[in-house]
């Protein structure tokens, strides 16, 4: 398990950082491609992120010219052109801000602070890797299949959501992958929740990463601890983000042991989940609520 | 306050005296809290172009800060109640402050305490370390300890003031609060109790609500610290006002997110500024700032940016109006 | 202090007992200085369904105001400086009460004055007069005598509400400044002197700069009230401490836009709230607010505004962080 | 001379008011015709104020839907169309609001609170009526020339304005007028300001109407008071407007005589050039200044 930044209150500042990659500019919309009720892919024009991007690091986009909304919001990298200089988000609308970012026009010039954070180990080799994605949370893993396809990873996809017109479109992760869906309503897949599925693949993978909503991540580790607990799972949370850049010191997170808040944009946002400290992240108001 | 332009050399002059050998080389700085400790952000702001680094404010010990969430967006601001978290005067001492001698920007470390004996030692333990530019007294920080927000009384800011100026010999700014009831008195108090400077203003004490959650958004009490364009009224009005008070330097703070915003401030009163919430926004958005107001110093001829300032006829020295 | 629903009837409770027999019909009132004395908007905003109608601060004798510029837009805000300007109780009193007696909403007169013996004397000129629901009083006004501002301290607000509460039997309506130090102290202090309910909050001192004059843009002293959704913050926070240090009912106000801020302010603690500059904006505002609020309120299943108060934990009553 | 509000304070409340014809809503932007360089003028579907608006008078607009910025900007009814139920406002960007407001649509609903104060009077039969307009000026003749073209008036059209580009298109007044143009820089009419050409015309007009910026006005006011003292001359004044309805107290303006400040939204825009004090005027910060 690689070393979580948690020292004596801000993340280290003279130790090696990922902020060595990231660059600032405005990046120009390419593609606005509509990907289900209230999501929309922009393909941004960004040559220094489609190179230095790796799977389930993250862009600070700006929202607005002026200051209404104020600050950037962070968005996983979907996925990388790095011949062709793109990088794709996945916004799903939630309030003012993704709203905005979802009516992006062809030629609209965006500002992209990127890449950003710490992202999923990639796996080295052959072996299988689940990924599962709950809610909005399928963001990072066309990137992150990529990455494993590439490598020989054999790849499972679990997919959950409300209903079927949430799911992510599979063939959208651009890699072949093994797939299982779950919805709420039952209109596809199994009907529940992904952590219903879970339990049945934990046996036959080496690795698990995870990404949507808070809680549906604690689901996660509650089974994977129960079920598989040395099975490795990263986790690629969620919490308010000032900056991005580790200064504003707003996007800490419980973690396990002393002094036990970690700068989630510098030692994340994906996290070992064994890492985390589930009991007191799910005591705290969620970071968002409009 | 201001080095005069040396006879013959085209530009205004930007370098700006702020006391007891402190020379910022332009008065465009980076606000407390916003830049870290200055090693951050690296290639997205070199900090060599910068007028002063203003720390994140720094305690005796190290400090974890409050519970999340931390931060929250308001129209054209946020709040934060970070709590202070930060590693201790130590480390700043002894692993941040020998990387600051080699920079050409002087690194002033903001300095925070639950009561006056905390504030004095860590003034004092930061008195003659090389690579310490000066300090910014921050006596309105949060009530840390469920203490006293000195920066809210004149008495007890100038107690807290001469209680540090005994405790160290660098060049000592008094970050002001906009919460007293009369900034421009606690500033002369602070000035007369031995302050080189004051900057103003910290945050404003706000709260942002959630109406699903039907409570405060940040958590504990659920109020924070209001930042950003919301703000900038009343920072102009508080550096007006604190400018006509004192004759010491003032360095403007609170919304700057232009060179024009920058600009009102030295038309306000101001000797010097400093970009907080908008190092957000833009990570480079204090040398836009500096570059915006070189480029306006140039074309107005200015000789420096302090010959932007008013001048208020008689009736404006009061406490203006709040409005009605 | 808000009427019970009576049993079986369906929607919310709607009004709320402020004290001394004033019953407001529904919790949205506008703010003074932004409905005049209620005549003018006519059938942009029917003054009927309004739960009050708080009037433009009146003085003692005519007022003609501050010379111009008065008023200047901020980021999401304005800036006024109108200088209370106003027609005089006497006018008040023989001209518009009598018309506000067939109204259903009650009308309560917004007073200011330079000392002590002016509000006194113009709250008295107010007692008994049919019309006039109450009185809700501008502690906080500008300095328009160079004389105190009694909102800032709570010893003096608490003078002067002794001596209005002597001199009236009307209910009374303290409306609080932002601009104390520690407005839940001043608060208290009010509530002990004698007022029915307090108000919270009066604008926020700012100033406005234009570069291209090189001086701030209202005229005088440059400062004037901040308003508009810039302060919400600062007047959720004010709500808050004032609703953990008092039992009487608590209106709030400050950037008022829609229903949903109006229902934070009721999460902050309010009973009652007061839409000010959103009615530049759109004259009905507040009757949009009402009409959102009710919406809520019936969708929600709540009996009452009120049942959506968040209730502190133990830290929470105390001062909140600042921010940092 | 109608007798102009200043009142103790306050204009008074109970006196009858304009404001019962005002009516707030959106209005659907059906034209946007530009007009010159940094002018637009949109065409605007908004029966209520077609039907009521008289010359002069003026519209608060909104131009965001958000709070920034926050307040109504005032425009003056251009031209109105009863039978179309339209109305038209002529916008020249010089700031936030009218660029954002010049950037319309087809199809954009724009909030429109009219119509507000009052305006010119109207001749009320054959004789000379002299407008001039300089700067953004020019918004309030043509409705003004309709109407005076339908009682008989002869029409004088006196524009200035630092460049040809930048004079009013004569024939968007909509009547026959004899015009005559001054331009700064001499590149058309002229060279000089409208107060070059006015004197040769004073004698052969019965009254004029003036709008323009402030300080234009007051020369205009000058040159009248010294050459053709008892000539009516009205002028259509700016003022920061908070509300345009009289509430917010934000737009006094000094007149002559006690106590000196009268509401422009209420009791102007358009004001008798005697009942102005245009000292008091002068040495005030101008009322809107970047
Ligand atoms: C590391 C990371 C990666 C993310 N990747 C994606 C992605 O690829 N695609 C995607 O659609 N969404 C992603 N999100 C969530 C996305 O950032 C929020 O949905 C977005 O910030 C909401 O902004 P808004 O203005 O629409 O919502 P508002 O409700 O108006 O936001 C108000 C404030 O709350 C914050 N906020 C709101 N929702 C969240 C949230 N879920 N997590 C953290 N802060 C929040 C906003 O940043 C803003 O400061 C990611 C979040 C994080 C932390
Ligand atoms: C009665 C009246 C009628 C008008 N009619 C027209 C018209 O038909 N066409 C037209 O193009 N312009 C007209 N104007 C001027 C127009 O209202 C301003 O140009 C506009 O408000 C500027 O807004 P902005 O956001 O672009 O400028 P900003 O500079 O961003 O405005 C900032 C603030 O200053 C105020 N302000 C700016 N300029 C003026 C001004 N000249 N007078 C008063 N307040 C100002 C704004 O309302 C706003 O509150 C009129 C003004 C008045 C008072
Ligand atoms: C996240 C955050 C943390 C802050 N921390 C501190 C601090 O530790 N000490 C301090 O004096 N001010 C602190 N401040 C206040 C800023 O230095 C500055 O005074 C304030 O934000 C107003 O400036 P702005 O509007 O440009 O941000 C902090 C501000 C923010 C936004
Ligand atoms: C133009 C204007 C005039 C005001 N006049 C008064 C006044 O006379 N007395 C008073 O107590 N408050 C006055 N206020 C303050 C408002 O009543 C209110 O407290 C403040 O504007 C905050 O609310 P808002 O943000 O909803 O406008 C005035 C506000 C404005 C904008
Ligand atoms: S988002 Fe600012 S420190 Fe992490
Ligand atoms: S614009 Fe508000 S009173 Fe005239």
């Amino acid at each position: 398990m690689r070393p979580i930044e948690r020292g004596g209150g801000v993340p280290e500042p003279l130790a090696p950082s990922d902020l060595g990659r990231a660059r600032s500019g405005l990046a120009v919309v390419r593609e606005v491609e509509p990907v289900g009720p209230g999501c929309v892919e922009l393909v941004l024009d960004c040559a220094g992120v489609a190179r230095a991007a790796r799977p389930g690091e993250f862009c600070q986009l700006r929202v607005a010219e002026g200051p209404v909304p104020l600050l950037r919001r962070p968005f996983s990298v979907c996925r990388t052109d790095p011949a062709a200089g793109t990088v794709t988000v996945h916004v799903g609308v939630v309030g003012a801000g993704t709203r905005r970012l979802a009516a992006a026009q062809l030629g609209d010039r965006i500002g992209v602070l990127g890449p950003l954070g710490r992202g999923f180990t990639v796996p080295s080799g052959p072996g299988t890797l689940l990924m599962v994605a709950g809610g909005l949370g399928a963001a990072p893993f066309p990137l992150l299949a990529a990455a494993g396809h590439a490598r020989g990873a054999k790849l499972v996809w679990l997919n959950g959501a409300a209903t079927a017109a949430r799911l992510y479109p599979v063939e959208r992760l651009g890699a072949p992958v093994e797939a299982h869906v779950a919805t709420e309503d039952g209109s596809r897949g199994r009907r529940g929740r992904v952590t219903d599925l879970l339990p049945a693949l934990l046996g036959e993978c080496d690795r698990i990463a995870a990404c949507g909503p808070n809680p549906m991540l604690a689901a996660v580790a509650r089974t994977v601890a129960a079920r598989a607990p040395g099975l490795p799972l990263e986790v690629s949370l969620e919490a308010p983000m000032g900056c991005g850049i580790g200064t504003c010191l707003g996007c800490a997170l419980p973690v396990v042991g002393a002094p036990a808040l970690a700068l989630l944009c510098r030692a994340g946002p994906v996290l070992p989940a064994v890492a985390v400290d589930w009991g007191r992240l799910g005591t705290l108001p969620p970071a968002h609520a409009a | 306050m201001v080095t005069p332009a040396p006879a013959g050399r085209a530009g205004p002059t930007l370098s700006v005296a702020i006391g007891r050998g402190l020379v910022l080389p332009n008065p465009i700085g980076v606000a407390s809290g916003t830049f870290g400790y200055g090693f951050e952000l690296g290639a997205l702001c070199p900090v060599e172009r910068l007028g002063a680094i203003f720390t994140k404010g720094t305690t005796l010990r190290p400090r974890p800060g409050n519970p999340p969430p931390r931060v929250a967006e308001t129209t054209a601001g946020m709040l934060n109640a970070i709590g202070l978290q930060n590693p201790g005067v130590e480390v700043v001492r002894e692993r941040y402050a020998p990387s600051w001698r080699s920079w050409p920007v002087p690194v002033i470390v903001n300095v925070a305490g639950a009561d006056l004996e905390e504030y004095a030692r860590v003034a004092g333990r930061l008195d003659g370390v090389p690579g310490i530019g000066g300090i910014e007294l921050n006596i309105s920080c949060p009530n840390v300890a469920g203490g006293l927000d000195f920066g809210l009384d004149p008495a007890q800011a100038a107690s807290c003031v001469a209680r540090v100026r005994a405790a160290t010999t660098l060049p000592l700014i008094v970050k002001l609060s906009p919460g007293a009831a009369d900034i421009a008195e606690v500033a002369r108090a602070v000035a007369d109790a031995g302050a080189d400077a004051v900057s103003a203003i910290n945050t404003v004490v706000g709260m942002k609500v959630s109406l699903a959650l039907r409570r405060p958004v940040l958590a504990g009490s659920g109020t924070g610290g209001l930042s950003g364009p919301a703000i900038k009224p009343v920072a102009l009005a508080a550096v007006a006002r604190v400018r006509a008070a004192v004759a010491i330097p003032v360095i403007g703070i609170g919304g700057i997110a232009d060179a024009a915003d920058a600009l009102e401030f030295f038309v306000a009163g101001a000797d010097a500024v400093q970009v907080g919430t908008q190092t957000f926004v833009e990570p480079d958005a204090a040398l836009r700032v500096l570059d915006g107001c070189r480029a306006y110093a140039g074309e107005a001829g200015l000789a420096r940016l302090t010959d932007l300032r008013w001048s208020p006829g008689g009736p404006a020295s009061g406490r203006g109006p709040g409005g009605g």
